[in-house]
């Protein structure tokens, strides 16, 4: 099939079936569900189709949608490695993800707007990934900020959900204030926001601040330090969207957009994204600890590994966040979806320690979400290990030229510890020892649905990286051949070469330390959260993550709303009370005293006739 | 074909009036007569306003841009100059669809509504819709202040009568507030006609006043922008003088509301961007940085107003008022694109402020309320008309996809070019409108359902949105979905004509040439190999 | 001594003021309307002696249809203060105010 | 023994009396009717007021036909007492299309009212006759007799219904201060006739009190003292007819004590007729008098729009209210005369139209009061109109259009009147008038509009309450019932105020200057 058409028919099925079911199937249940998987079934064999027939020749298509005077706007699609790894990855990860909703969701009644949202947020996803120009790109950018808004709200008749969707979009507009800005300085600065225009022009001379700027996108978009408030609340919504949105795809659209725009960054702007995400790597990390909720604990390892795409990105490895970001798209789709299958098989029980000795009740979930820990924690030959670790090396790589990455390394590492910790953590206490409640011991292996999504994701998490090593993988070189490329220059550097060893010791022992610290610590099937009872307060930082929520409401509550009210109060008194009726006012009081001149005698009025000839006689004479 | 279409135009502007006339015959008349006249006073316009959109870019475009011209003399073509000359030109178009498609919208829910005295309301509307039409069709300058002010007297009536609450004091301001206006821009209009069409016998034809008026001095200029900036300002409720918009919305009936705040109100508009900018371009630029402040104060101050909103009528007027900021720093800009962005977001928010106002009244009729705080959980009563209320919200805080988007955004490009200080709070207005805008539907929708809602519910079983409300709502909504969609829809006519007007600036920037081939290596590789 | 047309113009105007000030300042309706009258007649003055020193007639046929306008307005006015005064039972201006504000 | 009769000859060359047969048939109309009543008087009560109305219609049927465009050139009659115009021509028109209205709304008043019915008519008829002749002259002399006549005319109408002290204290005031005032214009004119005739100054003439003369008098010596001050007491004399400022003071009073068809004839034809006379002498003698004539006029333009705009803002009489707003009216008219100062050479004809509009919209106001009004012509309290919609629609719809017109709202007549009034304005320079101007239409929409508001908008009250709450007349004015006549006429009125705002056609011929 011709690339043109091939991609705009990859965009518009998953728009045509959310239209189809906003219109025909609001009340349509698992129809509406059908026909928004059949959707994703077809997204992703179009992408496959797509991507094993692509020659790897970065191409571009592109039709000019709005012109006022030289002022244009393109839409259209822009194809390298990057695309096609996204792509990959949208497609296939939503498809399973979809498929696991029909089983998780059999009991809402709403299910037509729960599959409607999901498609759209495929059409908007697909679109960020295909997009480009920057101005396209936003577009779509926004509309996944709206699918997030609609899929975090599905529950809307909770106050937490209405609030949580809310803070969501909000959070994300603020982050959006700063793109917008950066787009339309760099069409006025390159004329131009096409990727690829713009890539031929700049030639490392990117503006420090317009790439800033175009930052702030990403910071709200994957909810990195200030604006990262709204991911944990997004847990809101259903699993499976806390799945495909909040881990898999969508905060991770933020860190691709930055692999798409690499060049505009200057080394000043990689800086500061470098800090911004190494420190909340380590900081997010902790904060899983500060949580019994399972989502939420998940939650902040997405938090901490988007740090790690973005220290990727900071360090000036876009591959290698890319790489990450695939990786992580697989084991943290299959953590979420262990969550939910376990949330669902205990009756929506969310809190771990309610949870315990799953193992027996539920070996499929439990099995998947070992692996996927393994995963995440990084163990040699898993998927995570290669993507991770060479963030890590990476970092070590830099420091050799420059001391001060030997901070970030640090950093790194530790947050690599603390990522063993939370998952040793939440592995031993949910499905290990004994149940802790009757939800959970009365829970069951769920259907093949859930199940089915479950193994292959986890095979994904475990396999999915050897490609890199050894010579087996789903997708053509042409695709691979960047993230390789990429994932070759840290390995094969002699720094890195050379210390292989203690890098490879240091990781490792810091894993195996969390894992069997938290096994002592906590305990299989603890009953309650240790750290809570001795370290009070650690727990108490942890848990609120350093009250950042409670400053961002007390400055809703206080600050904001407060301001808008002055200025109400202002508006009613200046505006409409004193200049309006004041004006007003001022004319009935005259109409009063005019009121008063006719007195009715005639007297009265004869002085007015002599005032008026003596006056105007005394203009006559010249006296006046 | 293009006799056909002259006709139509005039039949545009006409057959509502006509049809308003012939319901005089009122009481005589059989209910659902009078019903079906209405109903085709309200959409005929509508129809042929699409069918003439259709049409526009194969018409041949007469003198100044012009399609589909006509004169007609009332009787002061010689001494004046004035004729009820009637033609559409890029600029114009998409404000007369704009007002056929509100027009067709407010009739619909009119005709549905459980107004006493239907008839003499249904009237009242048509006259109005007339005007409207009007408005937009009219070249002759004196014609386009006439039929505004036909549009405008109904809304008082309409507000007195069938208004809410406060609307004795309302319906006072808001026409007295507007009357000032008006007479400034109409002494504006004058100071035109005495500048170049007294002397040059350009007398009020646009047309002529165009090649007249070029060799006015910027002195003059100035002054006569003046008048027209306060006059028009005064009517597009330009900070500071917005104070009656919100009030009088909040007290005017549904359809009233809708083609008032939809439509009559981008009046002002339309006529800085059709008159006062293409005559007096000096004149904007001695007014710019006045014009840019006072639309920050649209966009922030009283952006930060509407948040404090606590009802939900004076909420929807205040956003409204507030939106119209950006379209003045879009003329400000002076430019092809600024101008652009301006009539486009016009378009967008006419339909998108009118939806909102028939939802409110929706949300009303099932909450028994407007008082947000004292409403909740509206959504599972409710869901589609939550869905529909979530979509408007969304158009109006510019989401992309609807309509609005496009013309913000390029507003926003628009006004980097020269004023880049300015941009930075404008798009603080965008975060602004998100949060009411969500905070709104979240009080309406979301959450459990308060006791006053169950308490209502009791008493009157709360239904979902009924199909009498849904066909306007779908009109407008299909509206807003299809120019955010394909914005070409409207940017092509108006480009051609802003193209050719010399007085906008068309802005260049040097586009480098296409660089495909060297982008390989950057894209895949890293950059950063150290150097050790 | 000779008369200069100053003294007749002195003189009328001396009537007029006189005239006005008692239209302004007596209570008593029919006085004001004397007043009135006088101010005619100080107008006739005024026409009598311009008319002879300009040596022209008109002037002198003027005060012949002032009397006969004077005269009609006489009689109207009259029968209005006397109907008034069934009424009210008062010609005094500062009762007759009914009319006011 | 023969004498000669040559001198009479010449003097009486210039009387051609076909000239002026309008004014000839009202008053024959007039005294016919007298004479019938004497002697046929069981035809009083139905027929005699439709004799009087048909008679006049008559004749304007007739002036229509006759009609030579208004260019007639300025043709002198009557050696020189006498000039008629396209200007004058067209007054006629006017003012016997005020009187035929006049009479109408006198009918609808005196089928409510014990009062003597032809008398009515008649001092109506010969009035406007001699409004007629007042425009027309050229010649102090003619000028003075004539307006005297409109004068005494009004004394009798003002006190007409001498069954209410209303009106006859209207009537007492109306004389004292028309008294005063003419005068105070007599002796203005008196000063001019000396000024003029003294044999030592250039330009003196025999016969110094016909305009022309006193015109090329003063052309020769402008700033002569006598002049200057003769001029200021004339104008005086004038402000005190059209009611303006300072000498509008009697205005609300008046109005309100005189009988509604004497209000609208006051309100209409005698303000007319004052402006056109102004008209006629800035044109004619004072046209070199620019120094003195602009300020003052500026002053009392200015001085007239606010003060009758503010003032009736808290009136709830409507009768208070359409006088004080006519003191405005006056204002604005003004603009258009200051512009014919200016040398505006078509000013006129935008007063003559915006005059033309006024007749139209007060007389669609005032029918309706007449028939709202009541038994006694005691129902004129704003609040009398409350909710007028309901129980008369018809009334209320003319009323409404009647005072959209007067407020100048498109696309009623007013709205062109003023437009044209600014343009003059505009083009005279007179950009501080016209702000005043401005100023004072946005204040008039308040009173003009809290009269509809009146009429329209309902306070919410429960049905109980609003049972109790109606008042007699409202209750009265729901069993109003109004005969085919009255419908045909008001909204003939409603129909020629729209007519003349959307098309002005018919006045094409018009040149703008006469």
């Amino acid at each position: 099939m011709e690339l043109e058409t091939l991609l705009t028919a990859i965009l518009l099925v998953p728009l045509g079936s959310a239209a189809m079911i906003a219109l025909f199937l609001r009340r349509g249940g698992y129809a509406a569900a059908a026909v928004s998987v059949v959707a994703a079934a077809v997204i992703l064999g179009l992408s496959l189709t797509f991507l094993l027939t692509w020659n790897g020749v970065t191409q571009e298509v592109s039709t000019v949608w709005l012109t006022l005077g030289s002022y244009e706007v393109t839409m259209g699609f822009l194809v390298n490695y990057q695309t096609a790894t996204m792509l990959f990855i949208v497609a296939f990860v939503g498809f399973w993800i979809h498929v696991f909703s029909v089983g998780y969701m059999n009991e809402d009644e709403s299910k037509g707007r729960f599959f409607g949202g999901l498609s759209i947020f495929m059409f908007s996803m697909l679109g960020i990934v295909l997009a480009n120009n920057l101005i396209m790109i936003f577009v779509f950018w926004e509309l996944v900020g709206f699918s997030s808004y609609m899929l975090i709200a599905h529950y809307w008749d909770k106050d937490y959900a209405a609030a949580a969707s809310k803070k969501a979009f909000i959070v994300n507009r603020v982050g959006d204030f700063g793109f917008i800005l950066g787009i339309v300085w760099t069409y006025w600065q390159y004329g131009t926001t096409n990727l690829v225009l713009l890539d031929a022009q700049l030639n490392n001379d990117a503006s420090t601040v317009l790439g800033l700027l175009l930052a702030c996108g990403f910071i709200g978009k994957s909810a990195q330090f200030p604006l990262h408030v709204w991911l944990t609340d997004a847990m809101a919504g259903p699993t499976p969207v806390s799945a495909l949105i909040h881990a898999a795809t969508m905060v991770a659209a933020g860190v691709y957009f930055m692999a798409r725009i690499f060049f505009m960054l200057s080394p000043e702007t990689q800086e500061v994204i470098l800090w911004l995400c190494a420190a909340m790597t380590l900081f997010a990390g902790l904060c899983a600890l500060g949580q019994t909720d399972i989502k939420k604990t998940l939650a902040y390892s997405t938090l901490s590994h988007l740090g790690f795409m973005g220290a990727a990105i900071g360090l000036g490895f876009p591959s290698l966040a890319l790489l990450h970001m695939a990786m992580h798209a697989f084991f943290k789709a299959t953590l979420f979806l262990c969550s939910g299958s376990v949330i669902h098989a205990c009756h929506h029980e969310q809190d771990m320690f309610k949870m315990g000795g799953l193992w027996r009740k539920m070996p499929i979930t439990t099995l998947t979400c070992i692996l996927a820990a393994l995963s995440i924690m990084a163990v040699p030959y898993f998927a995570g290990f290669y993507s991770k670790d060479t963030i890590l090396s990476g970092a070590w790589l830099l420091a050799h030229t420059d001391g001060r990455y030997y901070v970030i390394y640090a950093i790194l590492l530790l947050a690599a510890l603390s990522t063993a910790l939370y998952t040793g953590r939440m592995v031993w206490v949910v499905f290990f020892g004994q149940s802790n409640s009757d939800n959970a011991a009365h829970a069951k292996e769920s259907n093949l649905f859930m199940t089915v999504p479950l193994l292959v994701l986890a095979a994904f998490s475990v396999g999915a990286a050897w490609f890199l090593e050894f010579d087996v993988s789903l997708l053509p070189e042409t695709v691979t051949v960047a993230l390789k490329h990429g994932y070759a220059t840290i390995t094969q550097a002699d720094v890195v070469h050379h210390s292989h060893y203690l890098l490879l010791g240091l990781s490792v022992g810091v894993m195996i330390v969390g894992v069997l610290a938290t096994f002592f610590f906590y305990g299989p099937g603890a009953s309650e959260d240790k750290l809570q009872r001795r370290y009070g307060l650690v727990y108490k930082i942890l848990h609120k993550h350093g009250w950042f929520d409670d400053v961002y409401d007390a400055y809703v509550v206080k600050v904001q709303q407060r301001v808008a009210d002055f200025f109400g109060f202002l508006d009613l008194i200046l505006i409409s009370g004193f200049m309006v009726r004041g004006t007003a006012g001022l004319a009935g009081l005259l109409s009063l005293v005019t009121r008063s001149f006719h007195v009715g005698s005639i007297h009265g009025y004869v002085y007015w006739f002599l005032a008026g000839v003596v006056i105007f006689g005394a203009f006559a004479f010249h006296l006046i | 074909m293009t006799d056909l279409n002259t006709i139509l135009l005039q039949l545009a502007v006409f057959i509502p009036l006509i049809c308003g006339v012939l319901l005089f015959l009122g009481k005589r008349l059989e209910m659902n007569v009078a019903k079906s006249i209405a109903l085709s006073g309200f959409l005929s316009p509508a129809v042929i306003a699409l069918w003439l959109w259709s049409e526009f870019g194969a018409a041949d475009k007469g003198a100044g841009g012009y399609a589909f011209a006509s004169s007609l003399d009332t009787g002061l073509q010689d001494a004046f100059g004035i004729a009820l000359h009637l033609g559409l030109n890029g600029i114009a178009l998409p404000m007369f669809v704009l007002a056929g498609i509100v027009g067709a919208a407010a009739g619909l829910h009119a005709l549905q509504s459980r107004a006493e005295r239907l008839v003499t309301y249904l009237q009242l509307l048509l006259f109005m819709l007339g005007g409207l039409m009007g408005v937009f069709a009219s070249v002759d300058i004196f014609f386009f202040y006439f039929f505004h002010e036909l549009a405008l007297i109904p809304t008082f009536i309409m507000i007195g009568i069938w208004g809410g609450q406060g609307r004795r004091v309302a319906a006072m301001e808001l026409t007295i507030y507007l009357t000032l206006g008006a007479m400034l821009s109409l002494i504006g209009l004058i100071a035109l006609y005495a500048a170049g069409g007294w002397a040059a016998g350009a007398g009020f034809n646009l047309i002529e006043l165009k090649k007249q008026l070029v060799a006015v001095d910027a002195n003059t200029q100035a002054q006569i922008f003046g008048l027209l900036l306060i006059g028009f300002g005064i009517l597009v409720s330009l900070f500071p003088f917005h104070s009656w918009a919100p009030r009088g919305y909040a007290a005017a009936p549904t359809s009233a509301a809708m083609l008032h705040a939809g439509v009559l109100k981008k009046f002002g508009l339309y006529g800085l961007i059709q008159i006062a900018a293409p005559l007096l371009p000096k004149g904007v630029e001695a007014w710019s940085s006045l014009i840019i402040w006072l639309a920050l104060g649209n966009l922030v101050l009283l952006g930060l107003v509407t948040m404090a909103q606590r009802d939900l009528k004076q909420l929807i007027g205040y956003s409204s008022v507030m939106h119209m900021g950006y379209c003045f720093l879009g003329i400000v800009t002076m430019s092809v694109i600024g101008i652009g962005g301006a009539v486009l977001l016009m378009f967008a928010h006419g339909l998108s402020v009118a939806l909102m106002f028939m939802l409110a009244t929706s949300v009303y009729n099932r909450t028994r309320t407007y008082d947000l705080t004292a409403m909740g959980g509206l959504g599972k009563k409710a869901p589609v008309l939550a869905a529909i209320f979530v979509a408007g919200t969304m158009a109006s805080i510019g989401l992309p996809g609807f309509a609005n988007f496009w013309g913000e955004f390029t507003i926003f490009v628009a006004l980097w070019e020269q004023h880049s200080w300015a941009v930075a709070p404008a798009v603080a207005a965008v975060v602004i409108s998100a949060i009411y805008g969500l905070r709104a539907v979240a009080q309406i929708f979301y959450g459990p359902p308060t006791q006053a809602l169950s308490a209502v519910d009791e008493t009157s079983p709360i239904t979902d949105i009924t199909f009498s409300e849904k066909l306007p709502a779908a009109i407008l909504l299909v509206a807003l979905l299809a120019v955010g969609i394909w914005p070409k829809s409207v940017t092509e006519p108006l480009n051609h004509e802003l193209v050719n007007q010399v007085v906008f600036k068309n802005p260049v920037v040097e586009k480098p040439a296409d660089a495909l081939a060297q982008t390989e290596p950057s894209n895949v590789s890293d950059p950063r190999i150290p150097s050790s | 001594m000779s008369i200069t047309l100053n003294e007749f113009l002195f003189v009328s105007g001396l009537l007029f003021t006189i005239g006005f000030l008692g239209v302004l300042l007596r209570r008593n309706t029919l006085i004001i309307y004397m007043g009135l009258e006088l101010m005619l007649n100080a107008v006739n003055l005024a026409l009598v002696g311009f008319s002879r020193f300009n040596q022209t007639m008109d002037g002198n046929i003027f005060v012949f249809f002032i009397i006969t306008v004077a005269a009609a307005e006489v009689a109207v006015g009259l029968a209005i203060i006397v109907a008034l005064y069934r009424k009210r039972q008062t010609v005094m201006v500062d009762e007759l105010n009914a009319l006011s504000h | 023994m023969n004498l000669n009769l040559t001198p009479f000859k010449e003097f009486s060359a210039t009387n051609d009396w076909g000239m002026i047969w309008p004014e000839i048939a009202l008053g024959v109309l007039a005294l016919t009717l007298l004479i019938v009543e004497l002697f046929a008087p069981n035809l009083r009560r139905r027929w005699l007021p439709r004799l009087a109305i048909l008679g006049q219609i008559g004749i304007l049927g007739a002036l229509l036909i006759g009609f030579d465009s208004f260019q007639t050139p300025g043709t002198t009659l009557f050696s020189g007492m006498i000039e008629q115009s396209g200007l004058t021509q067209v007054m006629r028109i006017y003012f016997l299309l005020g009187s035929i209205l006049v009479s109408y709304v006198g009918l609808v008043y005196l089928n409510k009212q014990s009062l003597p019915r032809m008398e009515l008519f008649h001092v109506v008829i010969v009035v406007s006759a001699s409004m007629m002749l007042l425009i027309q002259s050229a010649h102090f002399v003619m000028l003075f007799v004539a307006l005297e006549t409109v004068t005494i005319g009004f004394y009798v109408l003002v006190g007409y219904n001498r069954n209410s002290a209303f009106s006859l204290e209207g009537g007492l005031k109306y004389l004292i201060l028309g008294g005063a005032s003419s005068s105070i214009l007599l002796f203005g004119i008196v000063m001019l006739y000396g000024a003029a005739g003294t044999p030592g100054l250039p330009g003196a003439s025999v016969d110094s009190m016909q305009f022309s003369q006193l015109a090329a008098f003063i052309q020769a010596n402008p700033d002569n003292m006598l002049v200057q001050v003769g001029v200021t007491l004339v104008l005086c004399g004038i402000f005190f007819k059209i009611g303006a400022v300072p000498f509008q003071i009697w205005i609300p009073d008046v109005y309100q004590g005189a009988p509604t068809p004497v209000t609208s004839f006051l309100a209409v034809s005698s303000k007319t007729a004052g402006f056109i006379v102004l008209i006629q002498l800035i044109r004619g003698p004072f046209a070199a008098l620019e120094n003195l004539t602009f300020p003052l006029l500026s002053a009392v333009a200015i001085m007239s729009i606010l003060f009758g705009n503010i003032a009736a803002l808290s009136q709830r009489n409507v009768k208070r209210v359409m006088g004080l707003s006519g003191i405005s009216h006056a204002g604005y008219l003004l603009l258009g005369v200051i512009a014919l100062v200016k040398g505006v050479t078509w000013a006129p004809w935008a007063v003559v139209f915006y005059l033309f509009t006024y007749m139209i919209g007060a007389f669609a106001v005032f029918a309706v009061m007449a028939h709202v009004a009541g038994e006694d012509d005691e129902a004129q309290e704003l609040d009398h109109y409350y909710d007028l919609f309901r129980s008369q629609p018809f009334l209320s719809a003319i009323l409404s259009i009647g005072l959209g017109s007067l407020a100048g709202i498109p696309p009623l007549a007013g709205f062109m009147g003023k437009l044209f009034l600014f343009i003059a304005a505009f083009q005279a320079g007179l950009i501080p008038h016209l702000i005043v101007a401005i100023i004072g239409v946005v204040i008039s929409i308040y009173y003009y509009f809290g009269w509809m508001r009146e009429i329209y908008f309902r306070n919410w009250q429960f049905p109980a309450e609003a049972e109790a709450n109606t008042s007699a007349v409202s209750k009265r004015l729901a069993g109003l019932h109004l005969g085919l006549t009255h419908r045909i006429t008001l909204a003939a009125l409603a129909v020629l105020a729209i007519l003349l705002g959307v098309y002005q056609g018919f006045l094409g011929l018009w040149p703008l200057s006469f």
